[in-house]
């Protein structure tokens, strides 16, 4: 990657004027500016759905601008292809995984760009190159000829990174990568993103955790309902309520609702002794009704597998799951008896992206509502528009398609779902990923209130505050082991991620 | 089979000087066979055709009966409502296509059924069909002989039927074994085509594989025989003679020339159509047939199936479809 | 926390994806009448009398019947995720089976209870091949269409078996209100389809389960038991087609309904349903069969000869779905506005 | 707040797709094995001649050599995401068109010049319909099949055409290094289907298409004009047939290679590509085929009737795809330890 003397960091690469882009029945972008400089990192930030991964999409060739100007480089540019815009210089991960399954690790990376002579794939020179990359990411141990659907979420998502570098791209862009990514990858990727920046390239950077904004970015530029409500403020020091007014038009106070005192009560769920081979071992945990119980650990430490297990969803090589006291075997049975999951992947495990929002709200209670086998449609819309309300789902519209929804709505649709339900334990994988500040808070809210309610509740995340500031009691795993446990208030961020990490700040306990 | 569509009218049955031959009262006769992807019916469509040209006081109204009997149903639905003075139809199935025999009688059209029959017979007025279960007889009797003659005991004999579900096949298969039954002789190995080229050459080379040893084969149709002989020729084979089906121009000339194994077919003849349509324009004039002492055309006509040799084969030339 | 929340405005389109399907159909619609303009200006000595017009409207409805049937079950097969290669074989066993003169002794009641007991029977198996033996829907139902068929020859002995009972025969003889027996058969069962895919439970589940598996499984949706009732339910309305076709031809053999699997999956397609699932109508289905069965009848009436019939059909056909296209983005594009 | 530390590995198993073909394919020969040990069971004084064994062998491979060939560019096209209904259709059209006394005329080039360019427009059109009218590939290459087949028919005249070539007759009866050449032609098609497929850019971007056609686009690839390509390659190989099955059968007709869409697909399917794009093998596809024709042989042999040849073969088939998945899973289970 070399950079012309021409473009070193302060030079304006990237001038957005007045863009527009409208999808049937949404105004996506309704006058964007932006101003991107090389060597810089310049973060997007945005609640659901005002149109960042719209406005990238733009960028990269993929939707074209209905109006409006962009300046790359200093000349007029409208990419009329993803090609297009690669070959002027510009490189995208995208939102949701872009990825072939059934292709190698080299061969994702270099999809449409291959390594080749005649036509015939260099397959020797594609995988050092690709070795060379991923090494430069960090994760020399994926090899190259992998297919890549055999890599777990975090896995897949360093192979888009790849991709990203095995352009020669003076841009860069970074839709929500760290939102599959734990703790220390995220370190990881700045560590990526410095160097990129240091050779002057710039980055633009779009995620909902402003941690990672005040520690990476240079420059914010604040999106509201499509249009720009806010350009180049200073990344480190905005305050954080300016930022969140610009965003939402509104303040917001980011505090977890306060845990209320809370009976002793027998649990409702019991997990004894659950062994999967290879992704779990001998897993025991309980969850008391009204109870918050959260599990933190690193990617790839076996939580979702758990909780698809104790769903049923997948079987048990050994041990027992009750609930009630009676055995969970399967999926059927655990939903009668009122258990539920928001899994993790929302576009594969969770969503009927062409029907309309409030049929995949509904996707887990449309019997509950129905009269002797007949469905009842007006109940239901109006029971998914009582639950988009409370999540500020937008559009809030339950009748268009899960498929025209922003990444973090979806999320919203998925995680609604169980709350229309008669549900006594709810599971929750990742229920915050891609979500907004603002409707986080509510998201929070809305978790308490269910757990005062009296329901159960499991929580997996990935960031470590969230289980801290949620949950009443706290689970750590680390290699398809629960490590540790201990109640919230007794727990701070180091101590779980030194436990998470292997570390010794608890010494004596089984590794 | 040959190139070339063959579209002149193979044979006329009205000599001159014959009363019948003069024009009468005009007749509409409708015609509806199954869709024709395969010689023999190309060859009944082209002789009703030639033939119906031949009289000036007959109009041919054909319907093109599709794929199925239910699209054949259809048609003649629509050729019902038109009424047609005669109807003259080559049925998919005679069974199927019975309720519609019944409907036009109803409709006071008289049914010429051509080939399959109708199980009722208020169904049709004159049926007339070649022989299927006589055309198996006519291939065991031959066969038979042949092999009696050379004095083999204890023959392997290979038979290669049409399309295996179609009721025809079933009489034929069965006037074959009849036949061969009376001398003591069966059949080893049955491989049956689609009435159509390659599917001949697969099951051929199927069968060929399973015997390696033969002495004699019918393959029931000549059309499927293309690749019948093909497959004797691809496996380098001789050992044993054939006897072809149908009695196709291509076969009936192979066996003059007495250049492979074909040695003879027993005919299925397409002139059927041609007698078909000059007995409906007699019907529809409400004559009979000239050198019968009856005044009206008979209810049924069953055509014999002719053996066709070396010996006899210029007479069947002009036949041959 | 928070303060002030006022949603925001967006503008949306509500029941969008009803229109959508409502176009589509439009689309048949408009596909249909340019047919019968066709046929209209070709044949005007026969469409200027109305008896045969209307005679003729219920000879393409009552052609279209049986495999009108057919099609509403494939179509749940479809959005279910699936597909039923087998419909034309089980139509044949259930045929064959029905007739057989063991089967034709107890007289009417005891044909149709065969021939849906049958249909609904091969169903089973085949759902259970697929939900349980984990076999890919195209796999196991080609084996059972080969086997189907190969059993009923067997049955059968390859022979056309004559109906003898003149109930059955009489199905489609009669006629209800000037209407055929057939066709008023075929309206029930398009009703009930309808029905069951827009306004039950199990048409929810249908739809989920084709749409996404894993979503479906993980919401609570027992999706192999529901992937074997599917494939039942396509075997019940084989059975029934077979009883209507028996009742046409009065006879029944190893080679009927030749090639259904081809036809009712295409009209499936033509009528909107997804080949890959989780998307489908039963009124666009119903629409597609008509499209085809319209197709015919105008060949019938022009007499085409079947070689100009089938190079002239693919052309309708790749047409029909061209013309439904563009009044489908069209329309859209109006209704954006 | 973010520590810098070494980023944690990313688990994965390696070499384990690798794994899962090799062992689905060894799930296939299984297969083999097993029909050819029934057949030595059953006529165990025809396996007792090793001249027969030979030939038998290379009648097998030879009576899959027209199918082996369509499915190779049938597996394509499903790996791409299609399907091609219009297979055994193109094969007709071009075995016909190339056996008119006109093209005749021009010796065995001028034929096989005119088969080949015969399979590859009509697979353009296939393409283009589906591509740039977006048409369903179903739909597309069903109406296709219509059409091709009253094309053929129109241009027969609904005759056998007798090729009078020995030329291309010879194709089928000349053996090199005691092979046939109908079988080296299969060898060399599945080789560049091998090669194709698996080293060059054209086939990693099928498998790109097929498995995540948005993926691909975003990656930059045109796929409106690869999938117009793989069509064109599924016409190709048809066109190969076509010359292949009219040298077998020294004539061509309107009728020939009925139903090879069913037998490709079918094959395929067996060989391990999966329906809805994106993954598939080619040499499992030969597999699939020469299960199907060693499973013809062992009815012949063993003289079946056709009724029960076609109710075993349905359990054949169930049987096979249940062996190899059997095998597949005890064996993954096995190398995961
Ligand atoms: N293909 C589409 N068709 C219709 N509407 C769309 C489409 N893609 C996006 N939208 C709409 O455009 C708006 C902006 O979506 P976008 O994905 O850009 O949001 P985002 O800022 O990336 O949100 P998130 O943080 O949730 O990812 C949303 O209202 C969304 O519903
Ligand atoms: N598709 C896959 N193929 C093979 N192994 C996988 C696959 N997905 C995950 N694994 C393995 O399963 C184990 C757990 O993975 P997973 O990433 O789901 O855990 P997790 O704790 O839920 O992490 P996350 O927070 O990312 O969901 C790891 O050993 C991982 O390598
Ligand atoms: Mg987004
Ligand atoms: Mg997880």
């Amino acid at each position: 990657m070399t950079t012309p003397a021409a473009e070193t960091a302060g030079d304006v690469v990237l001038r957005l004027t007045d863009v527009v882009k409208t999808f049937p029945g949404v105004r996506a972008l309704d006058g964007v500016q932006l101003e991107v400089r090389a060597g810089e990192v310049h973060c997007l930030l945005g609640q659901n759905g005002a149109g960042k991964s719209t406005l990238i999409k733009v960028l990269a060739g993929v939707h074209h601008a209905d109006d409006g100007e962009i300046i790359w480089l200093g000349e007029t540019f409208a990419p009329a292809t993803p090609q297009a815009a690669m070959r002027a210089g510009i490189a995208t991960i995208y939102q949701e995984l872009d990825l072939v399954d059934d292709l190698s690790v080299a061969e994702n990376a270099f999809l449409g760009h291959e390594e080749a002579r005649f036509g015939f794939t260099r397959r020797r020179s594609a995988a050092d190159k690709t070795r060379e990359i991923l090494a430069r990411l960090g994760h020399a141990e994926i090899s190259p000829r992998t297919k890549v659907h055999s890599l777990p979420a975090a896995g897949k998502q360093i192979v888009s990174m790849a991709r990203a570098l095995s352009h020669d791209a003076k841009l860069i862009v970074m839709d929500e990568p760290s939102a599959v990514l734990a703790h220390d990858e995220v370190a990881n990727l700045f560590r990526i993103i410095r160097e990129l920046t240091a050779q002057g390239i710039a980055v633009i950077y779009i995620s909902h955790r402003l941690a990672e904004i005040r520690e990476i970015g240079d420059r914010v530029t604040v999106l509201k309902d499509g249009r720009t409500t806010a350009s180049n403020l200073p990344a480190k020091s905005t305050p954080t309520r300016e930022l969140v007014g610009k965003m939402t038009g509104r303040s917001i106070e980011y505090v977890f609702p306060p845990r209320p005192a809370r009976p002793e009560k027998p649990p409702i769920l019991v997990v004894e002794g659950l062994t999967r081979h290879g992704e779990f071992v001998d897993a025991s945990l309980t969850v008391a009704p009204g109870e918050i119980v959260g599990i933190a650990g690193l990617v790839g430490s076996g939580r979702s597998e758990l909780l698809e297990t104790i769903f049923g969803a997948r079987r048990a090589d050994a041990g027992t799951i009750t609930m009630d006291g009676q055995r969970i075997t399967g999926v059927g049975r655990a939903v009668k008896k009122g258990i539920g999951m928001a899994p993790e992947e929302r576009k594969s495990q969770a969503l009927l992206l062409d029907e309309p929002v409030y049929k995949n709200m509904t996707l887990s209670s449309f019997a509950g509502f129905a009269r002797a086998g007949f469905t009842a449609a007006r109940d239901e819309r109006a029971a998914a528009l009582k639950t988009a309300d409370l999540l500020e789902l937008r559009p809030r519209d339950v009748d268009r398609p899960a498929r025209t929804l922003s990444g973090g709505n979806q999320q919203k649709v998925v995680v609604g779902r169980w709350l229309l339900d008669q549900t006594r334990l709810l599971l929750l994988d990742e229920p915050t990923r891609g979500v907004d500040v603002g409707a986080r808070a509510e998201l929070y809210q809305v978790i308490r209130g269910l757990a005062d309610d009296g329901v159960g509740v499991l929580l997996v995340s990935s960031e470590v505050p969230e289980v801290l500031g949620l949950a009443d009691r706290v689970l750590v795993m680390r290699e398809g082991r629960i490590i540790h446990e201990a109640p919230a208030d007794e727990l701070d961020e180091d101590t779980v991620l030194d436990l998470v990490m292997a570390g010794s700040l608890l010494e004596g306990e089984p590794a | 089979t040959s190139n070339d569509p063959g579209t002149d009218a193979q044979v006329k049955t009205n000599s001159s000087g014959d009363a019948n031959a003069a024009p009468g009262t005009k007749v509409v006769i409708g015609f509806s066979a199954p869709a024709a992807d395969h010689g023999w019916i190309a060859a009944i469509t082209n002789n009703a055709k030639a033939q119906a040209a031949a009289y000036s006081d007959v109009e041919l109204k054909t319907v093109e009966a599709g794929a199925d009997a239910a699209a054949q149903r259809a048609a003649l639905a629509t050729l019902i409502a038109q009424k047609p003075t005669v109807i003259v139809m080559l049925p998919h199935d005679g069974k199927e296509l019975n309720a519609t025999g019944l409907e036009a009688m109803r409709a006071g059209i008289p049914v010429v059924n051509l080939d399959r029959a109708f199980p009722s017979a208020a169904a049709y007025r004159l049926q007339i069909k070649g022989d299927n279960y006589g055309m198996g007889l006519a291939a065991g009797q031959y066969i038979g002989e042949q092999l009696k003659a050379k004095g083999v005991t204890n023959p392997i004999i290979g038979e290669i039927p049409g399309i295996d579900s179609l009721e025809l096949t079933q009489e034929r298969t069965q006037g074959f074994n009849t036949a061969l039954a009376t001398f003591g002789f069966k059949v080893a190995n049955r491989r049956p085509a689609e009435f159509t080229a390659d599917s001949g050459q697969a099951a051929a080379t199927a069968l060929l594989q399973a015997l390696p040893k033969m002495d004699a084969l019918w393959n029931h149709d000549d059309d499927q025989g293309i690749g019948v002989l093909a497959a004797i020729k691809q496996a380098n084979r001789s050992e044993f003679f054939m006897v072809g089906g149908a009695g196709s121009k291509a076969a009936i000339d192979s066996i003059a020339k007495d250049d492979s194994v074909l040695k003879a077919t027993v005919t299925y003849s397409p002139s059927m159509a041609s007698s078909a349509i000059s007995l409906a324009r007699l019907i529809g004039q409400g004559k009979g047939m000239s050198d019968l002492v009856e005044l009206q055309v008979p209810k049924e006509i069953t055509l014999a199936s002719e053996t066709i040799t070396k010996d006899n084969a210029s007479k069947y030339e002009k036949l041959g479809f | 926390m928070i303060t002030e929340t006022a949603p925001p405005e967006v503008r949306s389109s509500p029941k969008k994806r009803l229109d959508d399907n409502a176009v589509r159909n439009l689309g048949l619609v408009g596909v249909l009448v340019v047919l019968v303009i066709i046929g209209i200006v070709t044949k005007p000595d026969l469409y200027s009398d109305p008896t045969w017009v209307r005679n003729n409207f219920l000879t393409i409805l009552q052609q279209a019947s049986a495999i009108g049937v057919v099609t509403v079950g494939m179509t749940f097969v479809i959005i279910g995720g699936g597909i039923d290669l087998s419909v034309g074989a089980i139509i044949a066993l259930a045929g064959v089976w029905c007739t057989t003169l063991a089967t034709q002794s107890y007289g009417a009641a005891g044909m149709i209870f065969t021939a849906l007991v049958v249909g609904i029977a091969v169903g089973l198996v085949n759902g259970v091949l697929i939900s349980y033996g984990r076999l890919v829907p195209f796999i196991a139902t080609l084996a059972m269409l080969v086997s189907a068929r190969g059993l009923a020859a067997q049955i059968s002995g390859k022979q056309t078996q004559v109906s003898a009972n003149d109930t059955i025969n009489g199905i489609a003889t009669t006629k209800l209100l000037g209407v055929p027996l057939l066709v008023w058969i075929l309206a029930v069962v398009v009703a009930a389809g309808w029905v069951l895919l827009n306004r039950t439970t199990f048409g929810r589940r249908t739809v989920a389960v084709g749409g996404n598996p894993e979503a479906a499984r993980l919401a609570g949706i027992n999706v192999k038991r529901h992937t074997v009732l599917l494939y039942a339910l396509s075997g019940l309305c084989c059975g029934i087609a077979a009883i209507m076709l028996t009742s046409q031809a009065t006879s029944a053999q190893a080679a009927m309904a030749n090639l259904y699997e081809l036809d009712a999956i295409a009209a499936a397609i033509i009528g909107g349903t997804l080949l890959s699932g989780g998307r489908g109508t039963i009124i666009g289905a119903l629409f597609g069969v008509l499209v085809f069965s319209t197709i015919t009848n105008l060949f019938a009436i022009n007499n085409l000869s079947t070689e100009v019939q089938n190079m002239v059909k693919g052309g309708i056909i790749v047409a029909a779905v061209l013309i439904q296209q563009f009044r489908y983005r069209s329309l859209t594009q109006l209704l954006k506005r």
